[in-house]
Parts: C-alpha cells; structure tokens; sequence
C-alpha cells in the first residue's frame, strides 16, 4: 500500500460516513418532493451535539458513559480491519470471526448500557436488538464464509484482494453474498423494512430506541459510530458486488476505486428508495424479511461448495466427491 | 460455467425466493422473473446449439409466460381480493430454507440422472431443473390458496422445460409451441375455476376443499 | 331537534335503558347531568330519527352506578364524576377522565355552585391502574407529551416481551371548560367557543351547535345554507380523512405515499377556504345559516374538486393495492363486532366493524335527505377495515361534494334568528363529523339563557375502543392501532 | 513429561494405577485453579447458610469429591477410572443435597443420583466389554475400531449423561442451582468436564477416529447447544440460566471432539489438531468463566439471598467488584474478543469452516456449514442470555427493598472471584501462546505430521492478535473517553430517567427477565412448549376485567413427553415387582431354588 491510497483511505474514511447518511437522509426527502436538509447536515448533528452538555441518568452506572466510547474505538479499529474500501492494509487479524465478534461485541455492549438505566423504551429497544441480530448473525456470518470457502481462507484481505477468478460461478458467489451482507446490514443498521430510522415513534424502533437516554456527546460517539457502521457494511457490500464486476471485466485500480465508491452511493440509493416506498414489516413478519438474507447466504455457501466442486473436478478426483 | 447455466441458476434462485413470501403479487413478480431468466437460457442455448427455432420458443415464452400469465394471475388475484397466502404445515421462511437443502439435493441427483445427452456442462442445469420442479412441488405443498396452487404448478412446468431444454437439445419447435398453448389454456380454465371456488365457497382455501367429499 | 322529554326515578333509569336498549335501532346517546341534582340520558334511535331525554332527580351525591348492567356508560360516569361530582357507586372503573388527575381534589366545575361537595367526594385523584400481576410483564409508560405534532395524551402499556396485554389510557390534559364557558357568555357568541371543542371537526361542531340553537328556535334555514353547510361538512370530511390516511402511510413508513397524501390534504383544505375563507372552516356556519356566500368561487370549488379526484385516485390506488400495506393493516388491532356495539362505537371505527349507523342517514339535515351516501360498512373491525371505510368515505364525499356543488339551490344564506331563546327548553344537534356522532345538547333555564351545554365528541365513545382493540398485539402495532382509530383528545377533553 | 506410577493396591480385578500425561496435567490443573478459587470463596460463603447446611458434612464431601475428580484424571486402568468416578459422583451427590431442609434439593437429589446411576452402569458395561476385546484394563491398550464401537458408544453415552449432553441433560439444572455455589462452580466448570476428558482419553487418543462416534458427538452437541442456549435464556433463576449455559458450551465442546475423530478417521490432520485444540482450550475457558460466573452468583445469593432475577437490579452500584467479575465472565461466555470464550469459539468455527475449504466429505461440508450458522446463532442468542443475565441483575433500578441494604461480597470471596477473572483475562490475552501449546500436547500424544502443525502455529498467530487488539482498543477508549466525554464532566447533569413527567419509574417499568427474552422464547415456542397463562376475574370479565394474572409456562418437551412417561411405567412396574417381595422365607428359599436350576442349565448347556 502506497502513501496515496493511504492518504484516499483516510479522506474517505473521514467523509463517507457522514456524505452517506446525509446522502440518505436527503434523498429521502427528494424522493418525497421536499428539498431536504443539507448533505452535511449529519456533520452539523455532531458537531451541535459535541457542544451539548449531556444528561444522564441517576440509575446509570459508569458503564454507561464508557460504553459510547468503547463502541466507537471497536468501529474504529473494525474499520481499518474490514475491507471495505479497495485499499487494503494487510493489518493481522483481519479474519472473518473475529470481525464479526467484534461486532457482537459493539451490540453487547450497546445492549448493556441500554439497560442500565433502566428505561422501558430502551429495554424493549434492546429486547428486539438481541432477538433480531441472533436472528440475522447466521445470515452475515455465512455470506463471508461463502467467500471463505471459495478462497479457502478466512481472511477477509486475502479474499477481498484478487487472486483468483473463475467466470460465473464465482460471479455468483459475490452476487449472492453481497446480497445476503446488504440484506443483512439493513437489519444490523436498524433499516426499513425492519426498523423505521425517520419515525417520531419511539414505540416501533429498535437502534433509537435503544439509544433514547443518551444526550450530548455522548450521543455524537454513538451517532459516528453508527454512520461508520453503515459505511462498513455497505462498502463490504458494494465491493462484494465490485468484485462480481470484476471478474466479467479488466478494471483498471483507478476507475475500480471510483466505481466502488460510487456502488457504496448506489446501495445508499437504493437504502433510500426503499424507505420511501416499503412499508414497514410488523413486527411477527421481520423473520420473513431476515430468511431472505440467510436464503442469499446459503445460496452464496451453495455456490461455493458447487464451485469447489468443479474445481475438484478438474483435479481429477470427481471419485472422493460421488 | 456458460450463460446457460449462469441464467439457469438465477431461474433456481428467483423459484426459491419465491417460497420465502406470501404475498400473491410479489410470487407472481418473482415467477415473472424465474420464466424470464429461462427464457433467456433457451436464448443461450438456441445460440449454443445453432438451433435458431429456440429464439421463437424464448420469445413466446417471455409474451406468455413472464408477462401475459402472471399479468392475468395478479388481475384475478385483485378481483377476488386474495392478497396473500398464510401457507400450512411450516412457517413460510422455513420452506425457502427447505428449497435451498432440495437445490443441494438435487446436485447428486442430476449426476446420477442417466444422461440422454450427457455434456459436462448442462449439469447444472439439469440440478435446477430438478430442483425447480422440487421447489414446484414444495411451494404447491405448503401453501394454501389457490392461486398459489397455479403459481407452483407454473414453476414446476418451467422446470419440465428446462430438463427439456438442457438435457436434449430442446424438444421439435411444434412441441415447444403446442405445450405452451396448454400452460395458457390450463392457467386460463384455473383462473376461471378460481373465480367459481370464491363464488360458491366465499373463499379459495385448497385445505378447506376435503368439505366437498361429503356431497 | 327536539327531544322527548320524560321524568323518571333514578331507580327506574337503568331499567329503562336497557330496555330501550333492546330495541333495534336504539342507542345511547348521552348521559350526563345538568347541574348535579339529576342525571339525564339522551336515547337515540337510529331507524326513525327519535331522540328521548330521560330525567332522573337525584337525592344525594352518589347512585348506584348503570355501568354495571350497561358498560357503555362507564366513559360517560366517570365525565359525570368528573364534572358534577357524582359518585357512581359500584362503578369499575372510577378514576378521572376529562379531568386530569392532576387537579388533586374534585372542584366539579359544572355543579351547582350552591350545593357543596361532601367530604367524602375529597378523596385522592390518583389515576389507578388496572395492574397486571407476573414476573415478566412490564409497563410502559408512553407520554403525555409525545414525540409528534399531537395533542396530549398518556398510555399505560403492560407489555410481556412485544405483547400488550392491556392499554391504559389517561386523558384529561386538555380541558379547557368549553361546556362551562358557553354558559357564560351571550348565546349569539357561543358558536365560537363552541367550534373551538375540536378545531379539526370545527366545521361539525359549528353545525351541530346551529341545529342544537334552531331546533330551539324553530328556525329552518334557507336550502341554499343548508346545502353549503353540508359542501362544508364534507370537505371537512374529505379533508381530514385524507390526513389521516397520510398519517397511517407515515406510520407504516410508506414516505413517499404519506408526503403525496399530505399535499392532498392541502388541496382539500384549499377547497375549504374556497368556500368558507378559513381552511378549516371556522367560523363559516353559524345558526340560522352560512356567514358567507362563495358564489363566485363555486367553479373554482368545481375545478379544484375535480382535480382533487384526480390526483387522489392514483394515490389511493398506490396505497391500498400495495399488498405489503395490506398485510401490515390486516388483523391489527381487530375490534370484535359485538364488543364494539356493547361499548357504543360510533363512525369510522363502528361502521369498520359492521354496525351501519351513520348520522347522515339516521339524521339526515341539510342535503343529506335528499342525497345522502350509501354507508361504507367492513366486516373485519381491523385496522385495515377502518382504513378501507376511510377511503370509501373519501369517495363518497367526492361524489357528494359533486353532486352539491351541481345544483345548489339559490336564495339567501341566512335567516334572522330572534332575540332571546325560549325558556326551559331543549334542543339537539347531532352531526356525523368525520370521527363519528357529535351530539350538542342545549338546555335553557326559565330566564331563556343557556344552562347546560353538553357536547358529546365521537372520541368520547371510541377511546374505550382503542384500549381494547390493543389487546393482543404487539407494541410496534401501536402507533398504527391509535392512527386508525385517529381519535381527538381536545374533543374528548373539552 | 510422562508419568506412570503402578500401585500394588487391587480393586478385585486391575492394581490401582495412576498415571499423568500432559492431557491429563492440563485437567489436573485446571480442577486445582477451580478448586483453590472455590476453597477460598467457600467459608465466608457458607456463613449465609448458616442452620441450613452441616459444615463438617459440606467439607467432607467436597474434599472427597475433589479428591474422586483429581484420582478419576489420573487413573491409568478402567477400574480405578471406576471407582473414583463413584466416589465422585457420589460425593458431588451428597453435596447436591447438602442444604436438608429443601423439598427441591430432595428432587435435584434424586433426579441426579438416578442420572449418576445409569451413567455408571453404561460405563461399567462398556468398559466390561471392552474387557473382552481387549483383555486389559489399561486405557493404553484400547483402541477404536469396529469391534470396539458397540463397547465405545455404550460407555460415550454413559459419558453424555455425566457431561450433561441432550437427551440426558435433565438432571444438571436440577443439580447445579440446588449445589452450594462452590460446588456449583466445580460442578460445572470441572466435573463434566471430566467427562470430556474420559471421552478424549478414550476415543481421541487411540488416534484412529471413528465416523460413527463423530456423528453421534456432532449431532448431539450441537443439538445440546441448541437446546442448552434457549432454555438459558428463558429461565429467571441466574443459576439455572448458568446451568442451561454449561449445556450449551458443553455441547459445543462434544461437537468439536466429534470433529476430531472424524478428521481422525478420514486422515484430516489439520482439522484433526484445529478441533483436538478447540475443544480442549473450550474446556478449560468453559471451567474457568462458568466457575467466575457460578461464584459471582454465588456473592449476589449470598448478599441478596435470592437468585431470582425479578428481586434483582442495580446491583451494580452496590456490589461494583462481583460485578465486574461477572460482567467478565458474561463477556467471555458470548465469545467476545479478546477475552478467553472467543479464542477457543474461534477454533471451534475454525474447525468447521476448514472441511469445506479442504473439499473432503460430502456430507461432513453441509453438516459444517449448518453447524456454521447455527454456531452464528448459538452466539446470536448467549449474546441475548448474557446480556439479560448481566444487566437485569445488576443493572437498572433495584427490583426489590432488599437490594438496599445488600453489601458488596467479603475480600475472601472478592479474591476467588478476581483471580478467575484475571485468569480469563489472561488466556484470551495469551491465546495464541495457549493454543501452540495445547497443539504441543497433542503432538506429544499422537505425533501428527510436522507440516500440520507448523501450519497450524502459523495460521493461529497472525489470525488472533487479540494482544494487541486488546492494548489499541484500551489506548483508543482511554483517549475518546478522555477527549470527548471525561472532560465535559463539570458539565453532567444527573437526571430521573425518561419517565413522561410521572416523577419516578416503578421498578416495574424497566425490562424484566421474562419480558426481554419473550420474542425469542416465542420463536422457539414449540420445543420449549412456551405458552403464556392468563387468569383474568372480576365480576364483568368480558368488559371490567379486576385483577389479570399473567404468568408464562415453559415445559421441556423432553421431560413431558419422554422421560415422565419413562418414570412413571418404571414406577408402575417397580410397583408390580415389590409383590414379588412378599417378606416370606420360603417364597425367598423358591427364588433360590429356581435361580440355582437356572443357572445349573445354563452351566450344563456351556
């Protein structure tokens, strides 16, 4: 990695999240013939928010207050070992489980300091965060392991770096777990059809229901943490399908980089086309929703498994397989 | 792995997807794109085989199978105000799951098949093929309305094709243009019997017909 | 219009209730009290247009309570405990309704002022809640002051994980007096309180309280007012139904449908200031009459009707064919039928659980006899079938704003009314505004001065509604279940 | 590091013999980490028990029952292995039932002696038969191959019930809440253990592997994990959660020798080592967190004298250490790095994960994949446990007055619970040098090929930096917090939680046990038979109900509809067989009479 990408990786790690929640946010509002606020409007959040002296509750322990900082240093770190972007450092530890334990342990604690203080809208908030992430961790979880498989390797580096590519099933493979990840992140990130993020109700919500006794800066730290959360997963997903389109066609690093961030763009575009014309699930059907998500994983493992197939074919020893 | 395949499995894949939901409209989108992608894999293959005749056979299918039959189907979906299916016997996630164990399943299957014209590379599609007519058959088996009942019987006639289509070199274009006919008419008198089951018994639930053996 | 009137012993009141109760077509309309010493009961009865007013002189502060045998009438005890400082006695629900609990002792504002409220009435207003015993339940606590641009109101959800098992709802935060001012002022400047009980149903209140002073006059209005009255009351009608169908759109998440139904609604209240001058149509209507002819704008009204039509139909169709919007309303917050007529629902929510009772057939005025809309009835009482009568109702009052607007007769606008209103008398107005029944009752003294306005809003019936039909579902469902209902809290609170 | 010590002791057939390998070293010395920290929880503990339990019988039992653990490790032959797995068993009975006065410690008593039973007798019968194969009773002359499978899967299943393994789990979360919490964390965190290590002694070791035992171990393993996790996280009792939770890991770690013997069988070295390691460094991640968590209950029992979460809350604020401690072991027992539980979960998805890559087995790859998603899941819902164990008990605002005066526990149980803490720290931390290690054992034990473990060291250490993740992610809170949040503290205002202008939450209003995990428990609804009971009264319960009465209902489908069937046709037929006891001699001088003919012509016949 030389000093330019790292220098792109960092521009792009400062801007993106708030260029792509405000992205949203804004084409949400044109999509709904209002002018919208600002694309940096998230950017102002923080910086209004940092400002803010913070309340917090008398129940509150100090878990509380660390939670918010620990959280976003696991995003931080989560950030430089995921590769989301198509720069990739080749940082140790970059592995499939312990990426995704990393981010179990972000929800851990999220749900830990939504009951500390005791709140009823942040139990429930974190009530329905365990229920829907037991429900969604298969479905992220082997959506990567698709690609592990197809790579025999579980570090995300080496199987986001291109080393090998054989036509269209492994297109396939990357359709699919991309899929499969998107699917998944919409459920992780508290997205319609799941969750409503736009929603004055605190009844119906799950991430803003979680974070309701949260004021100040420490608000900002979670508001950050979040908006680089769904950067992540939706770099992960955009270069998941990046590398399909890799593999039909020659991409020179250049437009290959342009075009990844311009896929993370697209998938915000389609976040945004979907909150505006989905209807939200009710809540007994959201397992419905999250089937179709490990249905895209599983469909990714099948390929793969398929692909090693063919590949053990060609070695020769179709015998051990049938 | 050629077109042929590629656009085989994407049939496979929109036919599963369909299990995962109950909602009439979105099936019928869902099957819409499952003929689509098949009618496309007979284009592929018309091009592999030299057989031009297929390209007739792609462009019916895509007039009458992806586009005039579930258009019909949705119509009647919304005259007699049938939106949806509870499904019976698993819940509906778990039959999407259960079409993917049958795609692997039919993996073996289609290596063992004893093949008339055996290419390497139509294996695939004769394991989407079977698997569409599993996937057929599952989704006719846990779902309850009558609609649905059509919709899975259409899946598993694709899948009928595309045994047809990969495993032989495509059947005469007569044949192809003749069962065609029959899947039109067939979905027709459905459609109609459909609108006669709403009329007499307010309500097109299959696993409420077993009252009829009284009379 | 003018009731009958019959004298009873208040042991005998319950009796006859029900008793007329048993008769098809009767309902209650009203019970309430005129200055603490009575109680009085208004009988609707649907089929004929009959109203009965039953007096009851009671002898002390308390009476055994008629919610016990006919439960319809808890909401209406607990307003009379509220307001009169009655006791009803036995009653199972007593706590405070249109009055906040936060005005610690009873002050009863509309009792008498010469009779003193005896000790025992002192009690402690604290809002007891039914409480559910078992280890997982707990209990959610949800306003007065909401997240939204919506008027006060707190509920008490127990919950066991995503299941509400019962909805508490505690109102009373608005209530301004609006039954006690009326008294107070020169009858002729009374249609203003009187409009302000719900500014969204002004309109309907505006009428109902011209019917009410009319039918004390013996006045009839001119057909050309009464036909304005009823364009009025059906663009507010249109007007509003559209905004609550936005709201629903918003509550699914359905953006794009909520912004566009939103701007719709705009243009029906643009019809609104078309023909009144104010959006919401206040101060239009007044007794005797219309304050203002829009006779100019009246192809103005034409077009931006037709337009109107235009835009909403594709908009309708969007929303109601989306099966995902389907599935969502479907078996949410489901009323049963035979529940929903114990309690006495009445418009939207009564008729989506199939009782076919509408004011503008039960009792037509202004254009109604004449031109009156088929009722939109559901079977289901889902969140779904209040929807679906909500956009039946849209059209209807399309097509009758049309209908109106074709021939509206000419002539005058209003009539002139006499100087004083009869001594002891009584008059009714009852309207369909778009929530349902709205009743305004007007009793005068010997003087010829008002003594008792009542003013009985739809919400007053369906809130009981509300909390059962929550039962049973999920917590997520209730912002959907308290949009299809879309009751008023001023109009209950009054 | 070999040891082998032959005594001239003899239990009738084989001379008490011992012998300590490094395998068995690593048990021996995580039973005297487990035991030292519940020796110096134990006395302050039992003072709260004071009147209900006999000292002097609590002490003799448990050192008998440590001594019966340690001997069973060390045993060289079947009959030693036997004796003191008795003597074990037995005494960890007792101690079940050391608490007299209960009804339920009767019951858990019961139930447990009777697991313990069968147990002991599938293994006898087992090893009898392998007698036969054998004819030795050394654990080093056994092998696994076809002849032996029969004896081999009598004395696994004998094994399962000692581990707890679905079906035969019934008897641990009656045994362990009733258990002292001392002996609760040996319990769990050693003596099941145990049966893992007996199940690794005698089908890993011999190094030939077996497809039909690997089936068997994966299958039950992970459905006990399945099973052992949802019914964790429905239970309101912190123990019986804790227990549940051994369940599960316990299934996770039967899974993974299930892995190794199939590598074994089918010539997988690498997989073979990878789970080897896995399932060793899980057991004793497992005896450490879960003895942590079984102890820090332990403190809240014994400050609070209740394990019931809905008398719990906001313990934290007064017992800050024990929470800790127990925030640790909680952390550890969702597998979140860098703590210990994530290192040995890490190896055991590596284990699954490496089949598929390694193309071999047609059906060991969709059995990975599914066990795959459903480790993914596994994790999804500790995650959910663990979270409502923790935060429910200590986090919130108290649920009960007596929380008011509940103390913070004594040194002595603060420092049993600290260094199990600092231990779990550790491992996680250390991992890398850990899992070489344990790969060291099974090198000196089996001598795989040179090139899988080089491989293996190679692949482990870049993978898991937990070290240095852990020291970056330290620095970075430190600095966020410092930078942002630590310096705006003049500036904090302490406030009532939202409570929507009523002046003061009831306890009521915060997430309860039940609550939190109900859209779970209703996912799972038809094997936990989770129904939910309403009582409605009042006069007019259709329109006023008065009093509702909610109260949810979970029965094992197992226990209703397998084992209480069982129980009661034994119970009918013991009832048959007492006639035959009639208290007459001569009815007895019949029986004698018929059995001595019986067994003259079965002699004859021979």
């Amino acid at each position: 990695m030389n000093f330019t990408e790292i220098l792109c990786f960092i521009v792009l790690f400062l801007v993106l999240p708030i260029l792509i929640s405000g992205f949203i946010r804004n084409l949400k509002a044109r999509l709904q013939n209002r002018i919208g606020s600002p694309l940096l409007q998230p950017l102002y959040n923080l910086y209004k928010l940092l400002q803010k002296s913070e309340t917090i509750s008398q129940d509150a322990s100090p878990l509380f207050r660390i939670v918010p900082a620990l959280n976003f240093s696991i995003m931080l770190i989560l950030a430089v070992l995921v590769p989301w972007l198509p720069f990739h450092f080749s940082l140790p530890g970059s592995e499939i489980f312990l990426v995704l334990y990393l981010f179990a342990a972000m929800r851990f604690f999220s749900i830990i300091a939504a009951l500390d203080t005791g709140s009823p809208f942040s139990a429930f908030g974190a009530s329905r965060e365990a229920t829907l992430s037991a429900l969604t961790e298969p479905a992220i979880i082997l959506s990567l392991v698709a690609l592990g498989i197809a790579y025999r390797t579980s570090d995300l580096n080496e199987i986001f770096s291109f080393s090998q590519s054989h036509g269209l099933m492994q297109v396939s493979i990357w359709l699919l777990s991309g899929a499969g990840l998107f699917l998944a992140s919409l459920v992780e990130l508290s997205r319609m059809p799941i969750d409503d993020p736009t929603t004055h109700l605190e009844l119906t919500m799950v991430h803003e229901a979680m974070v309701i006794e949260n004021s100040g800066p420490n608000l900002a730290l979670i508001e950050l943490a979040y908006n680089l959360r769904l950067v992540v997963y939706y770099g992960l997903s955009a270069q998941c399908f990046m590398h399909a389109l890799a593999v039909l066609f020659t991409i020179d690093h250049a437009t290959y980089v342009l075009l990844s961030i311009l896929a993370i763009f697209i998938l915000a575009f389609l976040t945004a086309a979907i909150e505006s014309f989905a209807v939200k699930l009710a809540w007994r059907n959201n397992p419905e929703f999250i089937a179709y998500a490990l249905t895209m994983s599983l469909l990714a493992s099948l390929a793969a498994i398929f692909q090693s197939a063919f590949a053990s074919l060609s070695l020769g020893n179709l015998g051990a397989f049938l | 792995m050629t077109p042929l395949e590629f656009l085989s499995i994407a049939a496979a894949v929109f036919a599963i997807l369909m299990c995962g939901t109950g909602l009439l409209r979105f099936n019928l989108f869902l099957y819409s794109l499952q003929t689509f992608s098949i009618a496309l894999a007979t284009i592929a293959q018309s091009q592999q085989a030299k057989e031009p005749e297929l390209y007739f056979v792609a462009i019916a299918i895509i007039v009458v199978k992806a586009l005039a039959v579930p258009y019909f189907l949705s119509w009647i979906s919304n005259r007699i105000d049938a939106r949806s299916d509870p499904g019976i016997l698993i819940p509906i996630p778990i039959t999407m799951h259960a079409a993917i164990v049958l795609l692997g399943i039919s993996y073996p299957l289609a290596k063992s098949l004893p093949h008339i014209l055996w290419l390497s590379d139509s294996t695939v599609g004769a394991t989407v093929a079977i698997s569409l007519l599993f996937t057929g058959t599952l989704f006719m088996l846990t779902r309850r309305n009558a609609l649905s009942q059509i919709i899975g019987f259409l899946t598993l006639e694709n899948g009928i094709y595309l045994v047809a289509v990969t495993c032989t070199r495509g059947m005469p274009f007569i044949f192809e243009m003749g069962s065609l006919l029959d899947v039109l008419v067939a979905v027709m008198i459905a459609g109609l019997f459909v609108f006669r089951i709403k009329k007499s018994f307010e309500h097109i639930d299959v696993t409420q017909l077993d009252g009829l053996k009284e009379s | 219009m003018i009731p009958v009137y019959k004298k009873l012993a208040i042991n005998e009141l319950a009796n006859t209730i029900r008793a007329d109760l048993e008769i098809e077509g009767n309902r209650v309309g009203l019970v309430t009290s005129i200055d603490g010493n009575q109680l009085i009961t208004l009988m609707l009865n649907t089929r004929s247009g009959n109203t009965v007013l039953y007096q009851a002189e009671l002898a002390s502060d308390s009476y055994t309570s008629l919610t016990t045998t006919i439960p319809q009438l808890h909401w209406h005890e607990r307003a009379i405990h509220d307001l009169f400082g009655l006791i009803p006695l036995g009653h199972p629900r007593l706590k405070p309704a249109i009055i906040n609990e936060s005005c610690e002792t009873i002050f009863a504002p509309l009792r008498e002022t010469a009779k003193p409220i005896s000790d025992k009435l002192l009690a402690t207003r604290d809002f007891e809640y039914l409480h559910i015993s078992g280890e997982p339940i707990f209990e959610l606590p949800v306003g007065p002051v909401h997240a939204g641009i919506i008027e006060p109101g707190h509920f008490m959800l127990s919950c066991l994980g995503e299941d509400v098992l019962n909805l508490e709802v505690r109102l009373g935060y608005l209530h301004r007096g609006i039954e006690k001012r009326i008294t107070e002022i020169p009858w002729r400047k009374a249609r203003f309180v009187a409009e302000a009980a719900a500014s969204d149903t002004a309109c309907a209140n505006a009428l109902a309280h011209a019917l009410a002073i009319e039918s004390l006059l013996a006045v009839e209005p001119s057909f050309r007012s009464q036909g304005l009255r009823t364009l009025a009351l059906e663009i507010e009608r249109l007007a509003m139904h559209i905004g609550d169908i936005a709201g629903m759109a918003y509550d699914l998440g359905y953006l794009v449908i909520a912004a566009n139904f939103s701007r719709l609604r705009g243009t029906a209240l643009r019809l609104a200031e078309l023909l009144s001058g104010s959006r919401f149509l206040r101060g239009y209507i007044c007794p005797g009459g219309v304050v203002h002819d829009p006779d100019r704008l009246l192809s103005e009204i034409q077009r931006t009707t037709k337009n109107l039509r235009e835009n909403l139909k594709p908009a309708l169709d969007f929303f109601i064919s989306n099966p995902a919007v389907y599935e969502r309303l479907r078996n949410t917050g489901k009323l049963s039928s035979s529940l929903a007529s114990e309690f006495g629902m009445v418009g939207v929510v009564a008729r989506a659980c199939n009782i076919a009772y509408d004011c503008r057939q039960s009792f037509a005025q202004g254009s109604y006899p004449k031109n009156h809309p088929t009722i939109a009835l559901q079977q289901e009482g889902d969140a779904l079938a209040r929807t679906l009568v909500r956009i039946a109702e849209i059209n209807s009052s399309l097509d009758l704003i049309d209908t109106i607007l074709s021939d509206l007769p000419s002539g005058t606008i209003g009539s002139n009314l006499p100087v004083d209103l009869p001594a002891n008398a009584i008059g009714i107005g009852i309207v369909e505004a778009f929530r349902g029944e709205l009743i305004h009752l007007v009793i005068t003294d010997k003087a010829g001065s008002i003594k008792r306005y009542a003013i009985k809003d739809p919400s007053f019936n369906n809130w009981t509604g509300l909390a059962i039909a929550m039962r049973n579902n999920v917590i997520a469902d209730f912002p959907i279940c308290n949009k299809s209902f879309a009751l008023s809290y001023s109009g209950h609170d009054l | 590091m070999h040891f082998s010590a032959p005594y001239p002791i003899y239990f009738g057939v084989a001379p008490l013999s011992l012998f300590l390998d490094p395998l068995a070293a690593i048990f021996v010395l995580l039973l005297l980490t487990v035991t030292m920290a519940s020796a110096i929880f134990a006395p302050s503990y039992l003072r709260h028990l004071t009147g209900k339990i006999n000292q002097s019988y609590f002490w003799i039992n448990m050192i008998l029952f440590i001594v019966g653990m340690l001997m069973v490790l060390l045993s060289a032959n079947a009959v030693t292995f036997l004796v003191f797995w008795e003597i074990m068993s037995l005494s960890s009975a007792a101690l079940v039932a050391s608490d007299f006065s209960s009804h339920k410690a009767h019951k858990a008593t019961i139930i447990y002696l009777g697991a313990t039973r069968i147990a002991t007798s599938l293994l006898a019968i087992g090893f009898l038969w392998y007698y036969s194969i054998f004819s030795s009773w050394n654990f080093v002359d056994w092998k696994l191959n076809s002849e032996s499978l029969p004896a081999a899967i009598l004395v696994a299943l004998g094994l399962c019930i000692k581990a707890g393994i679905w079906p035969f789990h019934i008897w641990l979360p009656y045994a362990h809440p009733q258990a002292p919490a001392p002996v609760s964390a040996l319990m769990s965190g050693v003596m099941i253990k145990v049966a893992i290590y007996a199940a690794i002694r005698l089908f890993v070791l011999p190094g030939s592997g077996s497809e039909e035992l690997a089936y068997l171990f994966i299958a039950l393993g992970m459905i006990s994990a399945l099973w052992g996790i949802v019914f964790a996280l429905i239970q309101t009792d912190l123990k019986r959660l804790l227990a549940y939770s051994s369940v599960e890991n316990i299934g996770l770690i039967l899974a993974s020798v299930g892995i190794c013997l199939w590598a074994q069988k089918t010539g997988m070295k690498e997989i073979a080592l990878i789970s080897f390691v896995a399932a060793l460094f899980h057991s004793i991640n497992h005896g450490i967190f879960k003895s942590l968590l079984f102890l820090s209950t332990g403190a809240i029992d014994s400050a609070m004298h209740s394990r019931e979460m809905k008398n719990l809350g906001g313990l934290s604020k007064k017992m800050p250490w024990t929470s800790f401690a127990f925030l640790v072991g909680a952390a550890s027992a969702c597998a979140l790095p860098p703590l210990s539980g994530f290192a040995s979960k890490w190896l055991i998805y590596q284990g699954f994960f490496t089949i598929p890559c390694q193309w071999h087995g047609k059906a060991m790859i969709g059995i990975s994949l599914v066990s795959i998603g459903l480790l993914a899941f596994l994790g999804g819902l500790a995650l959910a446990c663990f979270t409502k164990a923790f935060a429910i008990s200590f986090l919130g605002r108290p649920r009960s007055a007596a929380i008011n005066h509940a103390k913070e526990a004594s040194p002595s149980m603060l420092i049993a619970q600290l260094s199990l803490t600092l231990i779990t720290v550790l491992m996680g931390l250390l991992s890398p040098q850990i899992i070489s290690f344990f790969s060291l054992v099974y090198q000196s034990i089996l001598v795989p090929e040179e090139a899988a473990i080089s491989g293996f060291a190679k692949f482990v250490g870049p993978s898991l930096p937990l070290l240095p993740l852990a020291i970056v992610l330290t620095l970075l809170t430190c600095i966020i917090y410092y930078s942002v949040l630590f310096r705006k503290r003049k500036q904090l205002k302490l406030s009532m939680t939202w409570e929507c202008g009523y002046g003061g939450l009831e306890p009521t209003m915060q997430a309860t046990a039940g609550s939190f995990s109900h859209s779970i428990a209703t996912i799972f609804a038809p094997i936990l038979h989770y129904s939910t009971r309403f009582q409605i009264s009042g006069k007019d319960r259709r329109h006023f109900p008065e009093q509702i009465q909610v109260e949810t209902e979970i029965s094992s489908l197992l226990e209703s509809s397998i084992y209480s069937p069982i129980i009661n046709s034994v119970r009918l037929l013991s009832g048959h067989f007492s006639k035959l006891q009639a208290g007459s001699i001569h009815l007895y001088l019949l029986y004698v009479f018929i059995t001595l003919i019986a067994l003259l012509t079965l002699g004859a016949k021979s």
